[in-house]
């Protein structure tokens, strides 16, 4: 059995379904800062170079281009994946990303393929002040046509790029990176995808659905337990896997069965995924909503710049404690 | 430069056809109800558009600036696609996307609302010809106004380092919206622009049919031999304010009447009808020829249904 | 009496603003694209270069520029008004005012003043596209630094306007675009100012909240005429005039006499900002969220990008009947 | 030119002070725990910022890479401040800003986390000079990395355009993270540039402070007396990797060798030794009383509290 499975860490496993993805198909190419001349800016593309030559291309620091090439090149033959360092960068090429790449080809009707993934890594950790660790995602959401994946585990990193890559829609892939190195997990050697909009069940429970999705959800566990620990409270944990499209289904179910819906993440509160989320548990489900025993409730980065320091960062961001004081309250 | 006498033809044909066209648009946003939202007219800045389509494959690609964007039918777009396009309808009809002015497979990927923005999407199309290693170009025609913007810059620190088969066209026609571009840029000749990148750059007469023709095809085809990228800019001059029903206020007075001077139409037809290479009798054939070809594309394209709601709706990723 | 008002129309209440407070304090100055040479660009500046000369100019196309020297004029000395024609373009300079202008003060810990308003027309109609018709307020909610101004009325947009430029933290100010020359409205002739984070009743009603801003207002209002004379519904029309800061308190109060609560706006459904003020209703008043008659409805634009129809746009967009229509839904 | 001895001196003290500054803040990272989040040293590039500051008032702004921010203290910042803000303490106890590399009134507008976006910002600020009608001025100095940012080239159309006081100046140490800048301009020499915008450019060898400091006075003062934008090329070595850890496998071999022999420190004390300005016993009591100081500042610096969380909830404009 061992060796039909590998142990692989985050970010590996995003690499491996990139270089399986371009083994598969020719037409795959990637680009962006320092992917050749670091192995990319984290050193997360070992090897790409020796294996593809110049489908894996180095670009000078210019963001919106890279963006907007994508969009270009995957409407002219290329499957195109285009990396920008953080998503702090990509609010750089927030036009290009949001009105052109999320809505031109909408916008006069053009019902042709558009195979685009733009790669970024995002998340809260390490204290590099706000462009290195924002979560922009929320805003991004409110473009017509991105769809949004953000992967907590390597498993799913894995799986979801690979149906990234080869979906003919373009594609916003968010890695988190304060996990990339941290820990591996064990990722099957056979071929494997996972679909879009079809959230993960990461813990079963009865008393309260935790929605989450990258960071949160390692906190969301670590609360789940405690709870159930210290406090015999059974929390479901939901990882959504995909922002949009969402699985609003998967979250209806859950909540039909505990009465409780929390859902929380590291963006900022104001503005953040959490209102659109329950928005929409409401309108998908107004009688579940109805009857629920408390309600809603979320939790978010508090309303503030994040500044360059680690230990005021932490503060900001909710933790496991935050999850297990707000789930104590909505049990009370 | 010797140039064919069936491509001196072929210019002359586009010319005074792009011409009647923009006329036959603008009598249709006067009449009102066709769903043209607006009107930006290009009278007298066609010759641009028209030197470079006559450089062009169909599988090469084109962006023209928005407010000539009717000329692709020199690209290879039929007049009733072009009339449907900018009334939008849906061409769906005829075989064609909705709107043909996005169709890759005609080299075309539409404009964007906002200027700029599109320089870097075409230099994409420049990457996977580059990819797939064919002998492609891309051709961005854009406005003295939107070349200040970031993204042009960009495109061009990228195409410069990445060699890309790509030629820059600047279509200085001295304003954008109300702003002279003398205002702006502070040096004596646009096209030295492309010092800051390390590739040729040149200016020609944007009202020369010939000349743009000739300077044009210099640099494409230096790109599709793998030379890499290139600026050129046309002088030429916009007799139309910037959108129907501007004021105007900024012009100074006797400005347009010296440009109408220096229209290109009646100057391509002086050169040819010099050359020989054409009569007055032709001249007054192909307008009447043109003529019908206006009338008849424009009674198909109002003809075409609108672009439907629910389609527009089927473009959803997600729930609506 | 007539004297001491004046009858304005919209985008002339914002010009009066701009123009008294030029004449109030020298240190205001303003800049944009074609705001002399075409007095605005849409107009909207008459005979303000003849009075304040070159303490209002015009730019070139570059809207990331025009924006961050905004900034940088406002920490050095200026009472800084830049111009960016629609939101769309405000999308190109998102970086900036997200990130910067939204955050690098606090990032820094810098507590000085920052005197800057973004001027700029936003709102539906014409058919001219998403660039120049796109709505992108919610995404800026979440940026932790701006304010969000966006009135329906030459008497909001005059007061709004002043206040705004008096404000020492940056404001965004978006105007309406669609009703810049609709209509005038008696404005007094003497000052006044509207603080922020105060909502104002455009009309009183007892059987459902009706929550808008900018030009949902006008929809509301016709709806609830409509539902009051063919209906007998009494609706209360709660127009926010500010989103950030959002005036929570009177969302409550008139919940909690009515019991209902619809959100309305002409952006985009998903990601737009009902969801966050849904969910800030529920957190500031859980116990009213308990005992509402019906869940929190939501009405949005159809989740595509805006063509260039104004027949389509018309149709993607909420108007009055839809807002009959759902009052009615929580009605029954 | 002739260079007062009394200003060749000040720029000794503060090229060594930057020196030992650069070793010092190194060390304080190593040792971990002091609150710096990472470290991009700036090790043989101090010549170009500290030729800069000899040539400005406290009044004028000023941006420096965001890998020389510590050279700011030749721009008026104590040694104690710069520490601290490398450290995110909290110098408000003595009387600064929380970080003084965001105060206006020394002219700082800090750095952001995305290159480039500083150059607009920055621009804004000499616009402020232009209305008040000051003789200041703006000096951006960026990468030859981030130089390729659009807004940099906004910047420079803007400035043009309206003639604004701002010397723009890209620090070329010849990479951007691991990308070497000839990969990136293939121009011969990088100041060509400004010829897109009709301003002056001119490059200068920037290890070489006596060079730099005379061109980069001969624009400042242009700017000050109404001679509006010019760009001046520094050329330089980063000689550290991009980050800490950086296994640098972009380095030619070699490479880095020569460049140590170019090293600005030493050769310009040859040079002053030579020039008879300074003895070896001037340099070894400096680097003594440099050494003091950077005990002193040290202790002072990380003695200030960290940046507290209570105040950096106060900054929210809403709720929390
Ligand atoms: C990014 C952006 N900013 C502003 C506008 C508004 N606008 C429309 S056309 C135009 C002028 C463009 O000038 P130019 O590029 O010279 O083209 P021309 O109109 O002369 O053909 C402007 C500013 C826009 N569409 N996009
Ligand atoms: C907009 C943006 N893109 C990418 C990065 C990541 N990054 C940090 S430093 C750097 C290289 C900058 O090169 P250069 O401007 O030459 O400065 P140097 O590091 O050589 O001092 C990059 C790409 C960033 N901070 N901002
Ligand atoms: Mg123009
Ligand atoms: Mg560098």
């Amino acid at each position: 059995m061992a060796e039909q499975t590998q142990m692989l860490n985050y970010v590996s496993a995003i690499g491996a379904a990139i270089r399986e993805e371009m083994q598969r198909d020719k037409t795959v190419a990637m680009w962006g800062e320092d992917l050749v001349s670091m192995r990319g800016a984290y050193g997360e593309n070992p090897g790409m170079y020796e294996e593809f030559g110049d489908r894996i291309m180095d670009t000078p620091i210019v963001e919106q281009a890279i963006l907007a090439t994508g969009m270009g090149a995957a409407l002219t033959g290329t499957r195109a994946i285009v990396s920008i360092m953080t998503t702090g960068f990509l609010a750089i090429a927030f036009d290009g990303l949001f009105m052109e790449v999320g809505g031109l080809r909408q916008e006069f009707g053009y019902t042709g393929p558009m195979p685009l993934v733009v790669f970024c890594r995002t998340g809260v950790g390490g204290g590099f002040g706000a462009h290195h660790c924002a979560s922009i995602e929320s805003t991004l959401m409110h473009s017509p046509g991105l769809k949004i994946v953000m992967p907590s585990t390597p498993y799913d990193a894995k799986g979801l790029m690979k149906t990234a890559i080869r979906d003919d829609d373009p594609v916003v892939f968010l890695a988190h990176g304060p996990v990339y190195f941290r820990g591996k997990q064990e990722i099957p050697a056979e071929e494997y995808l996972i679909p879009f909009g079809k959230a993960d069940v990461k813990k079963e429970g009865t008393d309260v659905t935790i929605v989450v999705y990258a960071g949160m959800v390692r906190k969301a566990l670590a609360a789940a337990e405690t709870l159930s620990k210290e406090n015999g409270i059974s929390a479901e944990v939901l990882d959504l896997r995909t922002l949009v499209p969402l699985d609003i289904d998967a979250i209806v179910t859950s909540v039909k069965k505990t009465g409780r819906l929390l859902i929380a993440h590291e963006a900022m509160k104001r503005g953040g995924a959490a209102g659109e989320i329950a928005m929409r548990f409401t309108e998908a489900a107004p009688d579940v909503a109805k009857t629920l025993k408390t309600p809603v409730r979320r939790l978010g980065a508090k309303n503030v710049a994040l500044p360059r320091s680690a230990e005021l960062e932490r503060m900001l961001i909710p933790n496991d404690k935050d999850v297990v004081a707000i789930v104590k309250e909505m049990m009370a | 430069m010797e140039i064919a006498n069936d491509k001196l033809l072929e210019m002359h044909r586009n010319l005074l056809t792009s011409r009647r066209l923009g006329e036959k648009l603008y009598e249709i946003f006067c009449a009102g109800g066709s769903g043209m939202p607006w009107i930006h007219r290009g009278i007298g800045e066609e010759a641009i558009p028209i030197a470079v389509c006559a450089n062009l494959r169909k599988d090469d690609y084109l962006k023209l600036t928005f407010r000539l964007d009717y000329c692709l039918f020199a690209k290879g777009l039929s007049l009733t696609e072009v009339i449907a396009s900018e009334c939008m309808r849906d061409c769906s009809e005829l075989g064609r996307p909705r709107s043909p002015y996005f169709d890759p497979d005609f080299g075309l990927l539409a404009h964007t609302g906002a200027g700029g923005e599109e320089i870097p999407i075409y230099l994409g199309s420049a990457i996977s010809i580059m990819l797939k290693k064919t002998d492609q170009v891309c051709v961005c025609v854009m406005g003295d106004g939107f070349a200040s913007r970031g993204p042009v810059h960009e495109s061009m620190v990228m195409a410069a380092s990445w060699n890309l088969p790509i030629v820059f066209m600047i279509q200085n026609n001295q304003y954008g919206m109300g702003t002279s571009a003398k205002k702006i840029y502070k040096m004596k000749d646009i096209s030295d622009r492309a010092k800051a990148y390390g590739f040729p750059g040149e200016t020609v007469d944007g009202n020369d049919v010939i000349a743009t023709y000739e300077v044009v095809k210099k640099h494409i085809d230096r790109a599709r031999n793998g030379g890499g990228p290139s600026l050129v800019v046309g002088e030429t001059y916009r007799l139309a304010g910037h959108y129907e029903g501007d004021p105007q206020i900024y012009r100074p007075k006797g400005e347009i009447d010296e440009w109408w001077k220096k229209d290109p139409l009646p100057r391509y037809q002086k050169r040819l009808l010099e050359m020989g290479v054409l009569t007055e009798k032709d001249i007054a054939e192909l307008e009447s020829t043109i003529k019908v070809q206006m009338e008849d594309a424009t009674k198909s394209a109002l003809a075409l249904p609108f672009a439907s709601y629910e389609n527009h709706l089927k473009t959803a990723i997600d729930e609506l």
